[in-house]
């Protein structure tokens, strides 16, 4: 059964990798698709790229990964949803497996060869590191967190509320309200937190949706520029917010770097190569100072296209 | 039982009944609509908790708490509504809540063996036990409900209603059947509107009024005029009032009508302002499926329909808008909505002209209707309570209410007296002759009526002709001075 | 016989305070939920940026909920409406992203689309399923297939438009009144509506996303703003343009459903489908309609949803259709049909936001806003079950 | 007269087809699913393991769908169903993590907290609102609040018990038979046990979290696994355990509707519950078993999501209710109740998880994905309709 994939875009050395996101919606992972994509088409193998309908659903992305296997793919490129749920799914894989963006609960060279990504608590770290330097003289902050049970924002609220816990001054003055799995949902939780808000100097959201529902709601509530304000992930309202000042910094990641270095460790891995147990593809501020760094705009254009619009032109 | 008292909400069902059975005997149980008789026999067999009044079985305190628990003191009631589970098969249905079993299976074989039995004790030999009572006619349902209080070795069995859909051949099968059961030793309590079925099969009487006993005695020794004065409370004299008629102008013709699911197979009438058309027939024969199709609301396959001499081509609001009204036989599922007010139900049919540009007003709904409610009468708290809320013979006036505000001129009446009380069945009486003569004085030209019904007396009391249907053929139209019950009979089991 | 006429008189007096106690019974809950979050958090909660903020949020699931009203007082249920607002802010957002029609043209298309779904569910429900079928394979071989095959499109619509009506009436003569409960069609519909949201975000798209950001700004995002200028300041500068459109469309539909034949035959069909039938009400035309105008509501509160989140969003407004039943339900409309009324589901729709709003200002957990919210569905309708008890 | 005999028989001959055909048809939409994507996708599809991982994946929504099947059966639904299962697995995960009681214990605690959820919504269902009430009062003061207040649980549970006995006959005496429409107890409960399961995370734990991992291995988590040693791996190498239970529990849910009287008495319920109350079924009795033993069966898909994660989760199994439902509708049940088999269910599950499996296989996107899904449940469900028109 192996390599009688359908489809067949030029499998050049008949290679097929299973690819399973943990979407294939949002735009950072559509990012990441495009990143795998390309290194795919630059090396001639074959993708297989399956997600959840819904982001938080483990269970189904555990039959996804067992479904793949039937595929008779050469190897496995996983995004775990949840750290522990995917290991077994994965040991029992029987093809070679490279981590992406999440971590897995497992042993690098036992369980899977190595991980590319960004340690999300490192991100979470960093956006803390970032939001503290840039308060004033009101040092108590607002975590608005994700939803429950998701890992990757989990760390970066756990990063975020370590970093900031160990700097003198600050205090975190609401941790525990959940944004939800929406911008309506994160946009209203917001507004009904307004006066824990307005008496913060600073915000921080851990991804996407709950950024864009918080700049939705300091515009709306005239405190944009008022507070600083640190998102996560890019997108055209978040920058667009950048450049007009209400938002003080966006932490991103490399979503397509992240992709394309994950197709390359693998095929690493199945030439023999040895390869690193971590590739780090890191994690940048960008502020206003830095948005004319063509290294940042591109990045920033690996989420959207869109964004352009509201670049400034690239410096070089 | 003595004493026995219910209360629903506001409505006071039962204020004080007294009722004594004897074994072996038949009991009648009779009263208008509403009187409480079905509540006074559902309390008996458990239905319903009393809440006051005593209850002995066989001098014996009874108090029974649900149906189970008066079943298993050996009492039986047929409900007045028809209350089989139509997804089950006969069998099942015949044994429901008293399931032979060992530990928690059934005992198939035994079911399907004493239901054949049962159902051979009312003719019915021929009915797989295994059929899906859904599918069985309305006749055959209830034929089945009877099966189902014979399961059992009942001591006292109730009968509400029995007959309100059988046809002459199976009240006869039934009759028969009570005479054997009384003479085991059973005693039985028959509730029915039809008071020469009461004088045919029953020994003694309780007459009900407004949840009280108001009269009892022995059937063979009180004349029916006597019975029915005390049920109503006054004399009816003159139950079927019929006045000069004069026939005006054809205004509903019907020629060679077929129905797309077979019924009828050819009906042709023609029906002119003040008269009034009756349409005899066995059960099954087809006069619901007509009616249906004249009115739009069964497909019809070929035949033409015309209303004042023009064709129409039958929809329900195409009837309604040139003057036809139709009335349901079977007010629950289709006549009425049982949650909407009086005035909503009576009005639905024509809500044109209740309110300013187009609209709808709710005080003029009630207004619209409160006229009929006092004419009828139909006994209410207010035109805008729920249909729910009245007795059985209220609703069927609620519904007859529908045509008069409709302000029909051929006014199709299936079954208009189905399960309501003598009383009211004279003032349904009166009102259709009043129809069919008109008021010219006052303006109100004469309607037509056409009336189906499977009590032949009625149809000769208030009918000028009748016309017979047999299998789906309606025969040809006879006037009524010049036919009988004998000669209609014969027509329709297809005899003639 | 005196002392009957005085138990008769006080039995009147009693049985009309019922009758008000009933009335208002929805109000008191209202009431009572108002009451205990100012309670415990006194001034916090009782302010007025706080009580406008309620009203705001309550918006989109309110309008929502006008809509699934009419559609549960017919008998039937919409569990396809948070699809719908997803699709529609996602067709707006796309017109507005990639044309340069005007913004009203654009918001009069988005709540055609959500008028078109609820068209295709009516027609599904009322028995026409082979219609809708022959429509979709029509609009799919004229806009999709055949010009993936490289036709163009002046010849690939027409041809769409042969397939579809040679469909239509080959459906005709074949499966005819097809009925199929509103639970399943809508189900269905649900995911069918969110995969055309998302779908919205591919078509014609250099880079498929399910959120579309226009960059044009219109006076669709002034909706949930707060104007402190311009001539209707008075009222804006207290309540956005999607609040009074809440409160004009609520009472909009109040009178349609009090006044107007269609309402009144909206609750003849929820409560027998057959005497409306025999009432010559055409039930068919009537639910078509319902399932339209209902659904074209909840297509409102999409146009909204893109106000308020500035953007079209394909995987927005998940569940929201248990939530919006929720508070047509908690207003005293029944699932079965023939009872309900706007002004129950606008007390519902605002009893389960000042829940939400008061437990986050309370700060409670999230687990714990989720139990409360869950117990006051119950326990609203086991008190309204209470007063809908005969009262004895 | 022969020439009408003929005609009859022939009829008799054409009505015995038509009853085989409408016996099988959920068969046929089977095999025609499958049949289509073996067409699309040859052996990638139609190979052992595939087959087999099939199976395995519709394993939860499967057993969840047999216990929704009676709860439909009976005229009922649930809309909690998600909302066990994540409960269950949180119940679980929390035994084996802070516990050292045994697995099997674990499972059957696990289940008899999914049973006691059922037992509450039975019990409001029927009428017991201040029953339930009473002792979710009774659990509150003496497990959480009393002890809070600094009260030994010696001293605590005893005052419990007294608060819930003493509410439950107050219940009693002041609002006896408060019916409530299982939609919207379950709905509320849907709220309810999701915060129930969220709060086994956080109760007596260090740092409160949504996830347990526990650090045991146990019997529970080879539960989906192949296993080719052992003294049943002739069969147990080609289906996992998960497998064999679904059939096994398949089978006797089967009979016991078949062939008891509990499982008539459910049809009764479903079909007419007036009647089957006056032909003496205790309908209180019956439905609290029909739910209590429907939502255990939703507890054993939760022992198998536990499984099959590894872990407890109070986030997983979010939407699952409308699966559910979906998987039993598909399989020829009615949603007003009276209708429905286990076959068909079991069908009905089979075909939802062929349709997900081969739409990944053929690599569509997500979009498409959900728009085919939910065409398949409006298409199966008119098909069904189609074969239950009565036979001219
Ligand atoms: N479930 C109920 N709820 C409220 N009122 C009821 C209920 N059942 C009966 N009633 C009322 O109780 C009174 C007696 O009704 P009942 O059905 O016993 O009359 P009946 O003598 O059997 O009349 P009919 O000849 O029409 O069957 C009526 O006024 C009726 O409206
Ligand atoms: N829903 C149905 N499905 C199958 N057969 C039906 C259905 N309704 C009626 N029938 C059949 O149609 C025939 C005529 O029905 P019906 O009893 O209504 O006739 P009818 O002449 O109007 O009698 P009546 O008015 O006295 O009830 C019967 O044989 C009956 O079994
Ligand atoms: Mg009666
Ligand atoms: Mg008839």
């Amino acid at each position: 059964l192996p390599g009688c994939g359908g489809g067949g875009n030029g499998a050049g050395d008949g290679k097929t990798l299973a690819f399973v996101p943990k979407s294939r919606e949002h735009s950072f992972w559509l990012a990441v698709i495009r990143g795998a994509e390309r290194a795919a088409e630059e090396k001639s193998v074959e993708l297989i790229i399956q997600s959840p309908t819904q982001e938080s659903d483990v269970a189904k992305q555990v039959d996804l990964v067992n479904l793949l296997r039937t595929e008779g793919a050469d190897g496995l490129i996983l995004a775990p949803l949840n750290d522990e749920s995917l290991l077994r799914p994965a040991q029992e894989f029987g093809k070679p497996v490279v981590i992406m963006d999440s971590p897995l609960a497992g042993v690098v060279g036992e369980d899977f060869e190595s991980f590319v990504g960004t340690e999300n608590k490192a991100a979470g770290v960093l956006a803390g590191e970032t939001l503290a330097a840039a308060l004033g003289d009101n040092k108590k902050v607002v975590l608005l967190r994700y939803i429950e049970g998701s890992a990757s924002t989990t760390q970066r609220e756990e990063g975020f509320l370590e970093s900031v816990g160990g700097i003198d001054g600050v205090e975190v003055i609401s941790s525990n309200q959940y944004a939800g799995a929406s911008v309506n949902s994160a946009q209203d939780k917001a507004a009904t937190l307004a006066d824990t808000i307005r008496e913060a100097g600073g915000v921080f959201t851990p991804n996407q949706p709950s950024s864009i529902g918080m700049l939705n709601f300091l515009k709306n509530s005239g405190l944009a520029g008022e507070v600083e304000f640190v998102a996560f992930d890019a997108s055209i309202k978040l920058v667009e917010g950048l450049v007009a000042g209400h938002v003080t910094a966006i932490v991103v990641q490399d979503p397509e770097t992240m992709g394309y270095n994950a197709v390359m460790t693998m095929l690493d891995v199945l030439d023999g190569k040895e390869v690193e147990p971590h590739v780090d593809t890191g994690a940048i501020v960008v502020t206003q100072d830095n948005l004319t760094d063509p290294r940042v705009q591109s990045i920033l254009l690996a989420y959207d296209q869109g964004i352009k619009e509201h670049l400034p032109a690239a410096s070089e | 039982m003595r004493g026995v008292a219910k209360a629903f909400g506001p409505t006071i069902a039962l204020a004080g009944v007294d009722l004594e059975v004897a074994p072996g005997e038949v009991h009648a149980l009779i009263g208008e609509n509403g009187a409480g008789k079905s509540t006074l026999m559902k309390a008996l067999a458990g239905a319903h908790q009393p809440d006051t009044g005593e209850m002995f079985l066989d001098g014996k305190p009874y108090t029974p708490d649900t149906p189970a628990a008066g079943r298993d003191a050996g009492v039986a009631m047929i409900y007045q509504e028809l209350s089989l589970a139509p997804e089950l098969t006969v069998a099942e249905n015949i044994f429901l809540g008293i399931e032979p079993h060992i530990g928690p299976f059934l005992k198939l074989g035994e079911m399907r063996r004493r239901t054949k039995e049962a159902l051979a004790q009312i003719g019915l030999d021929d009915l797989d036990p295994g059929a899906i009572v859904g599918t069985l006619s309305n006749a055959k349902q209830q034929l089945v409900e009877i099966a189902r209080a014979l399961i059992f070795d009942c001591r006292l069995l109730v009968l509400d209603e029995p007959t309100s859909s059988l046809t002459a051949k199976d009240i006869e099968k039934l009759f028969k059947l009570i005479r054997t059961l009384k003479s085991r030793g059973i005693s039985i309590v028959y509730i029915s509107h039809f008071l020469e079925e009461i004088n045919e099969i029953t020994d003694r009487f309780t007459v009900l009024r407004d949840g009280q006993t108001v009269g009892k005695g022995v059937t063979a020794d009180t004349p029916t005029d006597q019975i029915i004065a005390m049920m109503v409370g006054r004399d009816v004299k003159d139950l079927y009032p019929r006045s000069e008629r004069t026939p005006g102008e054809v205004v509903l013709e019907v020629s060679g009508l077929a129905g797309k699911l077979g019924l009828p197979a050819n009906a042709t009438l023609s029906l002119r302002r003040g008269e009034v058309l009756g349409v005899a027939g066995l059960m099954g024969a087809g006069r619901t499926e007509m009616a249906r199709c004249i009115f739009g609301l069964d497909p019809v396959r070929e035949g033409t329909i015309k209303v004042g001499g023009d064709p129409l081509m039958p929809r329900p609001d195409r009837g309604w808008k040139r003057g036809v009204g139709f009335l349901s036989e079977d007010r629950k599922t289709e006549g009425l909505a049982t949650e909407l007010s009086i005035a909503d139900n009576t009005t639905l049919a024509r809500l044109a002209g209740l309110g300013p540009a187009g609209l709808v007003t709710p005080g003029n709904q009630a207004r619209a209707c409160q006229p009929w409610i006092k004419k009828i009468p139909i006994k209410c708290f207010s035109a805008h309570a729920p249909v729910s809320s009245l007795s059985g013979g209220n609703q069927q006036k609620v519904a007859i209410a529908r045509l008069l505000h409709a302000d029909c001129d051929v006014l199709i009446l299936d079954e208009p007296t189905r399960g309501i009380d003598v009383g009211s069945k004279a003032q349904v009486y009166k009102l259709i002759d009043d129809l069919a003569q008109g008021d010219p004085e006052r303006g109100i030209a004469p309607k037509a009526v056409l009336m189906i019904s499977s009590y032949l007396p009625e149809l000769l009391g208030t009918c000028d002709r009748i016309q017979v249907m047999c299998r789906g053929v309606l025969g040809e139209s006879h006037d009524i001075d010049k036919t009988d019950e004998h000669k209609i009979m014969m027509e329709a089991t297809g005899a003639a | 016989m005196p002392d009957a006429v005085a138990t008769q008189n006080q039995k009147d007096v009693l049985k009309t305070l019922i009758a008000i106690l009933i009335k208002i019974a929805p109000f008191i809950g209202l009431i009572f939920v108002w009451l205990l979050f100012w309670s415990q958090l006194g001034s916090r909660f009782a302010n007025v940026p706080t009580q406008t903020e309620i009203l705001l949020q309550s918006t989109i699931i309110g309008i929502a909920a006008l809509g699934a009203t009419i559609i549960i007082i017919a008998g039937g249920i919409d569990l396809s409406v948070g699809s719908t607002i997803a699709m529609v802010s996602m067709v707006l957002a796309k017109i507005l992203h990639s044309t340069s029609m005007s913004p009203t043209l654009a918001v009069v298309l988005g709540l055609l689309a959500a008028a078109a779904c609820g068209l295709a569910i009516g027609a599904m429900v009322v028995g026409h399923v082979g219609r809708v079928v022959a429509v979709v394979v029509g609009l799919l071989a004229g806009m999709i297939w055949l010009p993936q095959q490289g036709l163009g499109l002046a010849l690939s619509i027409p041809i769409g438009v042969v397939i579809a009506v040679g469909l239509w009436f080959l459906a005709g003569l074949t499966i005819r009144d097809l009925k199929l409960a509103p639970f399943i069609v809508t189900l269905g519909m649900m995911g069918i509506i969110r995969g055309l949201a998302k779908m919205v975000g591919v078509y014609g798209n250099e880079q498929a996303s399910t959120q579309i950001t226009p960059s044009r700004t219109t006076w669709i995002d002034k909706l949930n703003a707060f104007q402190n200028e311009g001539p209707f300041s008075f009222i804006l500068s207290y309540f956005p343009i999607s609040v009074l459109l809440f409160a004009g469309l609520a009472i909009a539909m109040a009178l349609m459903l009090r006044f107007t034949k269609f309402g009144r035959h909206i609750y003849a069909i929820g409560s027998n489908e057959e005497t409306a039938r025999l009432c010559g009400v055409n039930i068919a035309r009537t639910k078509i309609l319902i399932y339209t105008l209902g659904i074209a509501l909840a297509g409102v509160a999409g146009v909204l949803l893109f106000a308020k989140i500035g953007q079209g969003n394909a995987t927005e407004a998940v569940g929201y259709e248990l939530a919006v039943i929720a508070a047509v339900v908690i207003g005293g409309a029944s699932l079965s049909g023939g009872e309900g009324s706007i002004l129950g589901t606008v007390i519902g729709a605002l009893i389960m936001q000042i829940v939400i709003v008061g437990c986050i200002k309370m700060d409670m957990d999230n687990y714990v806003q989720e139990i409360i919210t869950g117990a006051i569905i119950v326990a609203a309708v086991a008190l309204d079950q209470l007063r809908h008890r005969r009262p004895t």
